[in-house]
């Protein structure tokens, strides 16, 4: 019995979460600037392609995780779950779906159960104008390779990014435990310090592959721009590339940054109280992030789907639409890989050397990239 | 002539310069020679001027001698416009004319005899070249008073013997008493000179210049003007003469002056500056013979002064005081002179009295020089055995004052009583009075002068036989001016006016100058009586006094004090200081206390009312900052409703 | 397209909800909020007044409002934070140091 | 047009004190000797000034576009009224540098500063002949001498101050308005085309903005009964304070109301006539009055200060050109005077650490020097002929009597109270027994309160003997800025227009 | 697709119900979450309007920044939820004034015939689009846009300031 009520407690939201991603991507599909010509099933299309790449690539992510950190600790990894071990993701589903769902007392139900809708939602939600592709052109038409081909397409990374920041500060108050509440409050201070980073080196991106002349914030623009030039934005902004990079990790709360669930001090820190499927929840949201992250990453700095030597003669139709997103996946996980590696790699930094970090050195060295960037673009280098 | 003129004001001033700056190094008696020898030159140098003025026909006796342009306003198209003048031109310039150079030379003669007096007398005080620089100073002054160009020249040398007087009787500076004096004599000739300086500005809107030679046909125009006008005029110099000349109500500060070194009160208080007065008189007596009930006013107050003072020198026992009394009182009789219209008599007696006065006053210097500043003549006595010479001269200078022929005095005195008696035989009968005041005051006079010699030399020794065990005669340097001075006062009234005898030349000369006097002879042998008669009265107020005080002492001393009250209100001078005190001076400084009270509470209060009006107006309107934020806000949007309820309407 | 009056009247609410919300709630960090609502509406207004004629110019004053915003937001939560320091309350009332 | 040596003299000493005030640390020795030369050098440069116009016009203009919206601008020049209050100004702040050696020891470079900035505002306050410039300079001058009393000053300088900054702010406020409505009117704020102006101005609107321009003058004069400011801040100013407000600052009052006052608004001048002529001659005799019951040394010299501005302001509305021009001449004579006797009472101060005159007594002896340059001073301030003061004070009266004898005949006693309060006050000082007891080891004048003192007495004797250069230089100005008062005087009104007759 | 008019209607009660929630909420958690709604909805208005960079830009520094800088304040000082009860006088007579203002503010709007009318929209102006708000911020507004920066960097060196605590409870 309680099986089953934890299992019909658990679907709406799943079920809610699985929609988000459409729902938002429709919505900005629809935004007036954006040219609505594409029908709403080419749409639902796009949105589960994205979104079904996406859901698959989770389980393997968790499961490559455990896997590489055992490659790195010397050990073996989980391996009777299927072959190699590749069905053990499944097994963990099916745990987290039939465990026990626990709410403390004295507990706001409706906003313990949002937040890790909320920060699964907006990590989804992420991917939505992430162009998987450049622009297909088939039967008469041009499919642009993103769910949400909008203008402002890196201001909505930016903004979801910081909505996601709800769901983990809001699960931390809603436990009504002091260790969550830290990690609540540790997480929103530390997002909002980085976000400041994270945006500015951002802007150098867009400078340099003049999005601000024009006046088109679309990540396939930027992904365009290197695929014309054919030299990559890590190139021309090594520093901005770098500090984009330590901000993502601090955006997603991976190592060394994991301080809100930092388990040595906080116990889970805000999913202590979180079981069962609520918790899957959470920790859904956070390697999607890592997905999403990642590929906002490969966008702007390694040239998205670009291939130095796939030109655009080559990667025309459906062979060629396919080939791109094959070098956007690779990069990816490529980019994935590190993340993981980083994870195991690393000790925790304490709170105040991250701030420190955050205020102290990023802020200013991201400054100092705009400026290199700003320099780049008036002088006309490479 | 320019340079004579010029070297008549610059000489002293030099000399006060350079003996001011170096008093620390000169000693006295370097300080005294030298000055003594800058005014024997600048006496030499009035000779000068008056032998050149003697060369010159009658009608032409004046020289304008100008140095350099003081002020000059309102441009070259000068003049008086609709009653008021518009030019002012001064030069720093000398005017030489018989009564100028008659005023130079007695000073500078005078003068010249007291520096030398002084070079002995101040041998032993301290800071004794300082007080040659003064006196210096003080003769700068007294020459710029007589010899100025215009009138403001003589107000400055007005002002600047009044410094210089302020100067050397604070000379003592410890001497409580000695400020005080002078301070006092500083302030009433302040009162006087407001009346001096009323009289410029009005004389310059009536006539547009205050120079003297253009002021001289001017002012018989003065005749024209009315009334009204010319009499105040005149009336506000007669003001400013009366403090610098003691008359009443004035005098207090001349008695009080005497606290400063004896040669000072002979040459300021006696013989040079007392004399301005009576010099600005005879300056203006054009304007004064025109200014009908002024010389009324004048002759009054002169014979008043007269009497009243003589009555005070009765029972003085300071003999500096009674000197100085004797002083008030003979500036009255000048006075006098001056009211009758008879300038040149009045002129006249300023001479012989500088004579005398000076010879007096020296005489006292060196018997108190003798007795080592006892002044008391009460603890005089018997001094003509210790002192013969000096006896002997002030004897002839007591003599010169009481008005006994043939000495100075006499001369001029009676001339003065004449002029009132002749005035008064042809039809005046207020005269009689004036004559009357004048004969009584000749006898007071003798009487106290008499009392005065009696007391000091005559009879026994009533000196402190421990103090002042041998008395002994004044060095050379002093004894040879009160010889010359003698001498004068012997000779000086036979030699200058003998008016029986029609012999006047200083009336001849001074005659260009002055208003003439009403032409009133009176027969020979009304003449010869009167002097006979006023012989007689001085002759015998003399003898009576010596009588009186030559024997007993005791029995004196008792008939001094045998009527306390009379005693009191003359030994304090009619209380003239303390009416003083009463009507003017505390009442003022009851006015300066009230004002500054007035000031602190009422004014300031005021302001400071308003600067605690504004904080309690901000107390008030403090009650709406409670500190509710709640509150604030319904402030606000009271007034958006209102705001938008008006413009929405 | 919708009428502008539409749009303010809505505007309007928000900015009364924000009106009532300032004067009516205690908690000064509530009280924080209903401001940012009226700012809201006021933003409101200018992107939709401009919609018609110059849209860029109702984007970029609302910007300016919100810049303005996020300087009072800073500003304000840091005097929160130090009076609740002074009088552990951040209860409006409780503060009236500024009484005259 | 373009000469540039009034606005170096302005320029120069502000330039100076920016100087020293950025200079971060500044030992007080190096600062007095840059202030002392710089305030030398100003004097200098101030000299040829005094070749002023003959004629009566103005000389050294400079004249430059400022705020060409309003017309307003920078426009100096100095004339035979200003030129000698500017040397003055220039003359006594070598003086009043020197004279810090005696008290201030602390915070030298800041009041340095501020000496060189307040010079800088009344060297501009005379130049000025545009109105908002010569506000400006105004108000520039202020605040350095509120400082001055505020920081530098005695036990309750803060209230002194306060009081001096609001007296003075409460007057001038009106005229900045009055100021404003002109340039708004005119469209000019130049002093040569007001005057255009002012012709067309209606009686009442003269009567407004004379009221509003002589409230600014009368409290800096300071005219009873707004006089409560001047004793308070000169007892709290410290010497050289004391010298600036009494021999500078204060004449911005009387010079405002001659060169601005009296031209401008002639018709109201001439209605105003009676009332400034009574608060003159009360400010005479009530100051004297004041002078006379006080004890502090300062507070006597500061009513006397009232006493003797109540004479200028008498010559001034006297409206006659002799008494006038002894006017300007009294102001620069106060300025001699006043600040000598300022100086010696900071000099007796400095030694005595008191100002209560019982505390005193019998210096002459003890302190000769002092006695004597006391005296001096005291008779230059009495009006004693042969000095400066009495120049002065006899033009002013003499002139006075021509138009307004019975105003002329009260104020002469002024002259006697005068001397009544500062013979008291040498005699007080210098004679009688010596009083205080530590009298007997204060040394006499040094060689530097010597120095600074000898241009002051140098200036009082040649001004007493020889006044003529000086006059010949104000009296043109002066005839000019009479002029338009006087043409009403001398011509009956006009009659009432037509339009005003009240219709049957 | 959702047309305008239901997407306004949505947005605008979204935006709407959430400010009523704020201004009732006792718990300022829930004020501060029904907020977010409220700026959302008001983002959600800012896309129909044609101003989606706003819009976006509503979300990121409203929802994303200054209202979790709220709610990390509100946790910090683990506010109690009680709030006083009650009405003072002043609140209350506020409280009728604010409806006055409201009414006020609403009526003309509602009112003007103009404003009712369809919009005409002009073609020609440039759109709201990042670089054309851009050119704004830099030609026309570059002034406002200089005194905002200042402004921001006053309000953080003030806001560091008030916040850090004083220097000897650092040492303790």
């Amino acid at each position: 019995m309680t099986m089953l009520a934890t299992l019909l407690t658990a679907t709406p939201l799943v079920a809610t979460s699985l929609a988000a991603t459409p729902l938002g991507g429709a919505l900005l599909a629809a935004t007036p600037p954006s040219d609505a010509t594409a029908p709403l099933w080419l749409t639902l299309i796009k949105v589960f392609t994205v979104f079904g790449i996406t859901m698959t690539l989770v389980p393997m992510l968790v499961l490559a995780e455990r896997r590489v950190s055992a490659w790195m600790q010397y050990r073996v990894g989980p391996n009777r779950v299927g072959p190699g071990g590749s069905l053990q993701p499944l097994a963990d589903l099916v745990k987290m779906l039939f465990k026990e769902e626990l709410r403390p007392d004295g507990v706001p139900p409706f906003i313990f159960t949002a937040a890790p809708a909320i920060a699964a939602i907006c990590a989804l939600s992420m991917m939505a104008v992430v162009p998987f592709g450049g622009t297909l052109e088939v039967g008469g038409r041009s499919i642009p390779m993103v769910v949400a081909d909008t203008d402002i397409g890196v201001l909505v990374v930016l903004a979801l990014s910081s909505i996601g920041v709800y769901g983990i500060t809001l699960g931390g108050w809603a436990s009504n435990s002091k260790y969550s509440l830290l990690g609540g409050l540790r997480s929103s201070a530390q997002m909002i310090s980085y976000e400041l980073s994270l945006g500015i080196s951002l802007l150098g991106v867009l400078v340099v592959s003049g999005n601000f002349e024009s006046g088109s914030f679309r990540l396939s623009d930027v992904i365009e721009y290197q695929a014309t030039t054919g030299i990559w934005n890590a190139l021309r902004l090594p520093l901005g590339f770098v500090l984009f990079t330590i901000a993502a990790f601090a955006e997603t709360n991976r190592l060394p940054f994991d301080l809100p669930e930092a388990e040595p001090e906080l116990v889970g820190g805000y999913h202590t109280e979180y079981s069962s499927m609520r918790f899957g929840l959470f920790f859904l949201g956070e390697y999607a992030a890592m997905v999403a992250g990642s590929s906002v990453i490969v966008c702007l700095f390694l040239g998205g789907w670009h291939c130095p030597w796939l030109t655009t003669e080559v990667t025309v139709g459906w062979t060629g639409a396919l080939l791109q997103m094959s070098v956007f996946l690779a990069k990816v996980l490529a980019f994935l890989f590190f993340f993981i590696h980083v994870r195991w790699t690393l000790p925790r930094l304490r709170y105040d050397q991250l701030m420190t970090l955050g205020w102290k050195w990023m802020l200013p060295l991201s400054l100092l990239n705009l400026l290199w960037a700003g320099a780049h673009a008036a002088l006309g280098w490479f | 002539m320019n340079l004579v003129a010029a070297l008549l004001l610059a000489l002293p001033l030099t000399m006060a310069a350079v003996i001011g700056l170096l008093h620390r190094r000169l000693t006295t008696k370097q300080a005294g020679v030298l000055a003594f020898a800058m005014t024997a030159t600048c006496f030499g140098l009035a000779v000068a001027a008056f032998t050149h003025l003697r060369g010159l026909p009658v009608d032409e006796r004046f020289v304008e001698a100008t140095f350099w342009r003081w002020i000059e306003l309102g441009g070259a198209d000068g003049g008086a416009v609709d009653g008021a003048a518009t030019r002012l031109a001064l030069d720093v310039g000398v005017w030489l004319d018989p009564l100028s150079v008659t005023w130079a030379l007695f000073v500078t003669g005078v003068g010249s005899l007291i520096f030398l007096y002084s070079i002995s007398y101040m041998a032993h005080e301290q800071g004794g070249a300082r007080y040659f620089a003064y006196l210096c100073l003080f003769l700068f002054s007294m020459l710029t008073l007589v010899l100025g160009s215009n009138l403001v020249l003589t107000f400055l040398g007005w002002e600047g013997v009044g410094l210089c007087s302020y100067l050397l009787i604070g000379f003592e500076y410890g001497k409580e008493t000695a400020a005080q004096a002078g301070r006092k004599a500083f302030l009433l000739n302040r009162i006087g000179d407001i009346g001096f300086l009323i009289g410029m500005f009005w004389t310059w809107k009536l006539f547009g210049t205050l120079g003297h030679g253009e002021m001289k046909p001017l002012m018989a125009g003065a005749l024209a003007a009315g009334a009204v006008i010319p009499p105040l005029l005149a009336l506000s110099y007669f003001v400013g003469a009366c403090g610098k000349s003691a008359q009443l109500p004035l005098f207090v500060w001349l008695p009080d002056a005497m606290a400063g070194p004896t040669p000072v009160s002979a040459l300021i208080h006696a013989a040079t500056m007392v004399t301005a007065g009576v010099y600005l008189l005879c300056r203006l007596s054009p304007l004064f013979a025109a200014a009908a009930w002024a010389l009324d006013v004048v002759a009054w107050t002169g014979a008043a002064t007269a009497l009243f003072a003589g009555l005070i020198a009765l029972r003085q026992r300071d003999i500096k005081r009674v000197l100085a009394y004797s002083t008030v009182s003979q500036l009255g009789y000048m006075f006098l002179a001056c009211g009758l219209g008879a300038f040149a008599s009045g002129a006249f007696h300023v001479v012989t009295h500088a004579f005398f006065k000076a010879l007096l006053f020296l005489g006292s210097g060196a018997v108190i020089h003798a007795l080592h500043g006892e002044q008391d003549l009460w603890k005089m006595g018997g001094l003509k055995h210790h002192l013969p010479k000096t006896a002997f001269a002030m004897r002839i200078g007591a003599f010169a004052l009481a008005g006994i022929a043939p000495f100075a005095g006499f001369f001029s005195k009676d001339e003065i009583l004449g002029v009132a008696f002749a005035q008064a035989y042809a039809g005046d009968r207020s005269r009689w009075v004036l004559w009357g005041m004048g004969v009584l005051t000749a006898a007071l006079t003798a009487f106290y002068t008499a009392r005065m010699i009696t007391l000091c030399f005559d009879g026994e020794s009533r000196l402190d036989p421990h103090a002042h065990a041998h008395p002994h005669e004044a060095p050379p340097a002093m004894a040879i001016p009160l010889q010359i001075l003698a001498v004068l006062s012997l000779a000086g009234g036979i030699a200058l006016g003998f008016e029986a005898l029609h012999w006047m030349p200083l009336h001849h000369w001074l005659e260009p100058v002055l208003a003439p006097a009403p032409d009133l002879q009176l027969s020979s042998a009304l003449t010869w009586g009167l002097m006979t008669l006023a012989f007689l009265i001085a002759v015998l107020a003399w003898r009576i006094g010596a009588k009186w005080y030559s024997g007993d002492f005791a029995a004196a001393r008792a008939a001094e004090l045998s009527l306390p009250r009379l005693a009191r209100v003359l030994a304090g001078r009619f209380f003239v200081d303390e009416i003083y005190g009463g009507l003017i001076v505390r009442p003022l400084r009851f006015c300066a206390e009230l004002a500054l009270e007035f000031d602190q509470r009422v004014v300031d209060g005021l302001f400071r009312g308003i600067g605690t009006a504004a904080v309690l107006l901000g107390t008030a309107v403090r009650i709406v900052q409670n500190g509710v934020i709640h509150s604030y806000a319904f402030w606000v949007l009271a007034g958006t409703v209102t705001l938008l309820a008006v413009a929405l309407s | 397209m919708v009428p502008q009056a539409w749009y303010l009247i809505v505007s309007a609410l928000l900015f009364g909800l924000g009106i009532v919300g300032f004067v009516t709630r205690r908690n000064s960090l509530v009280m924080f909020m209903s401001v940012e609502l009226m700012l809201n509406a006021a933003n409101l207004v200018f992107v939709a007044g401009a919609r018609d004629h110059f849209p860029a110019r109702g984007t970029a004053c609302a910007l300016f409002v919100i810049a303005v915003a996020a300087a009072e937001v800073a500003v304000g939560l840091a005097m929160v934070l130090a009076l609740f320091r002074l009088k552990k309350s951040v209860q409006a009332d409780d503060v009236r140091e500024l009484r005259a | 047009m373009h000469d540039l040596l009034l606005a170096l003299l302005i320029l120069g000493p502000l330039a100076v004190a920016i100087v020293l005030a950025l200079l971060p640390k500044l030992a007080p020795e190096p600062a007095r000797i840059v202030t002392l030369l710089a305030t030398i050098v100003t004097f200098c440069a101030s000299l040829p000034l005094l070749s002023t116009d003959l004629g009566g016009g103005m000389t050294h203009e400079l004249d430059l576009p400022w705020i060409a919206t309003f017309g307003i601008r920078f426009h100096l020049g100095v004339d035979g009224i200003s030129a000698p209050l500017v040397v003055l100004t220039t003359l006594l702040m070598p003086l009043v540098v020197l004279a810090s050696y005696g008290h201030v020891h602390d915070r030298v470079k800041q009041y340095c500063v501020l000496l060189l900035a307040m010079e800088a505002g009344m060297i501009g306050v005379f130049a000025a002949l545009d109105l908002v410039l010569f506000y400006v300079f105004f108000e520039m001058s202020l605040v350095p001498l509120y400082l001055l009393i505020g920081v530098f000053g005695g036990a309750r300088r803060a209230y002194a101050a306060l009081k001096f900054f609001l007296f003075t702010v409460a007057g001038s406020l009106p005229l900045l308005l009055a100021i404003l409505w002109l340039v708004q009117k005119g469209g000019s704020a130049d002093f040569a085309a007001l005057r255009t102006l002012a012709r067309t101005l209606t009686p009442h609107e003269q009567g407004w903005l004379f009221a509003a321009f002589a409230a600014a003058f009368c409290v800096k004069v300071p005219l009873v009964p707004l006089h409560t400011w001047l004793p308070d801040a000169h007892v709290e100013a410290p010497t050289g304070g004391s010298v600036i407000l009494a021999g500078v600052t204060l004449k911005m009052g009387t010079y405002g109301l001659l060169r601005f006052c009296l031209p401008l608004f002639p018709q109201a001048t001439t209605q105003a006539v009676p009332l400034l002529l009574a608060l003159a001659v009360i400010g005479i005799l009530y100051g004297a009055l004041l002078a006379w019951a006080q004890g502090d040394l300062k507070k006597i010299i500061a009513y006397s200060s009232v006493s003797h501005l109540g004479f200028v302001v008498l010559g001034l509305f006297s409206l006659q050109s002799t008494a006038a021009s002894g006017a300007v001449l009294q102001m620069i004579n106060h300025g001699l005077s006043t600040g000598a006797l300022f100086l010696l009472i900071g000099m007796i101060y400095e030694r005595a650490h008191t100002r209560q005159l019982i505390e005193f007594g019998g210096l002459a002896r003890t302190m000769p020097r002092f006695a004597f340059c006391l005296v001096l001073a005291t008779l230059s301030s009495i009006g004693v002929p042969g000095l400066n003061g009495f120049i002065g004070e006899f033009l002013i009266l003499i002139g006075t009597w021509q138009t307004h004898p019975v105003a002329a005949s009260l104020a002469a006693l002024g002259v006697l109270l005068g001397a009544i309060y500062m013979l008291g006050l040498v005699k007080g000082l210098l004679f009688g027994p010596l009083v205080h007891p530590k009298s007997a080891t204060w040394r006499d004048l040094n060689s530097r309160e010597l120095l600074l003192l000898t241009p002051l007495f140098v200036l009082m004797v040649a001004i007493g003997f020889a006044p003529q250069p000086l006059l010949r230089r104000i009296e043109p100005p002066v005839e000019r800025m009479l002029e338009a008062p006087r043409l009403l005087l001398e011509t009956p009104p006009p009659p009432p227009p037509r339009d005003a007759e009240i219709p049957r | 697709m959702l047309s305008e008019r239901t997407a306004f209607l949505v947005f605008s009660a979204i935006a709407l119900i959430g400010a009523a929630n704020v201004v009732t909420r006792k718990n300022p958690v829930h004020a501060a979450l029904w907020l977010v709604g409220s700026f959302l909805g008001v983002a959600g208005l800012f896309l129909t309007l044609g101003a989606g960079l706003l819009g976006a830009i509503q979300v990121m520094v409203y929802a994303g920044a200054i209202m979790v800088l709220f709610l990390f304040v509100i946790l910090l000082l683990n506010l109690d939820v009680t709030e006083g009860d009650g009405l003072s006088f002043a609140r209350g007579a506020s409280f009728l004034a604010a409806i006055a203002t409201l009414a006020l503010v609403a009526l003309p709007f509602a009112q003007s015939r103009e404003l009712r009318a369809a919009a005409t929209p002009d073609h020609a102006a440039p759109d709201a689009s990042a670089g054309n708000v851009a050119d704004l911020l830099f030609t026309r507004y570059a002034l406002p846009f200089e005194v905002v920066s200042l402004l921001l960097l006053i309000a953080m060196v003030g806001a560091i300031h008030l916040a850090r605590r004083p220097r000897r409870d650092e040492s303790v």
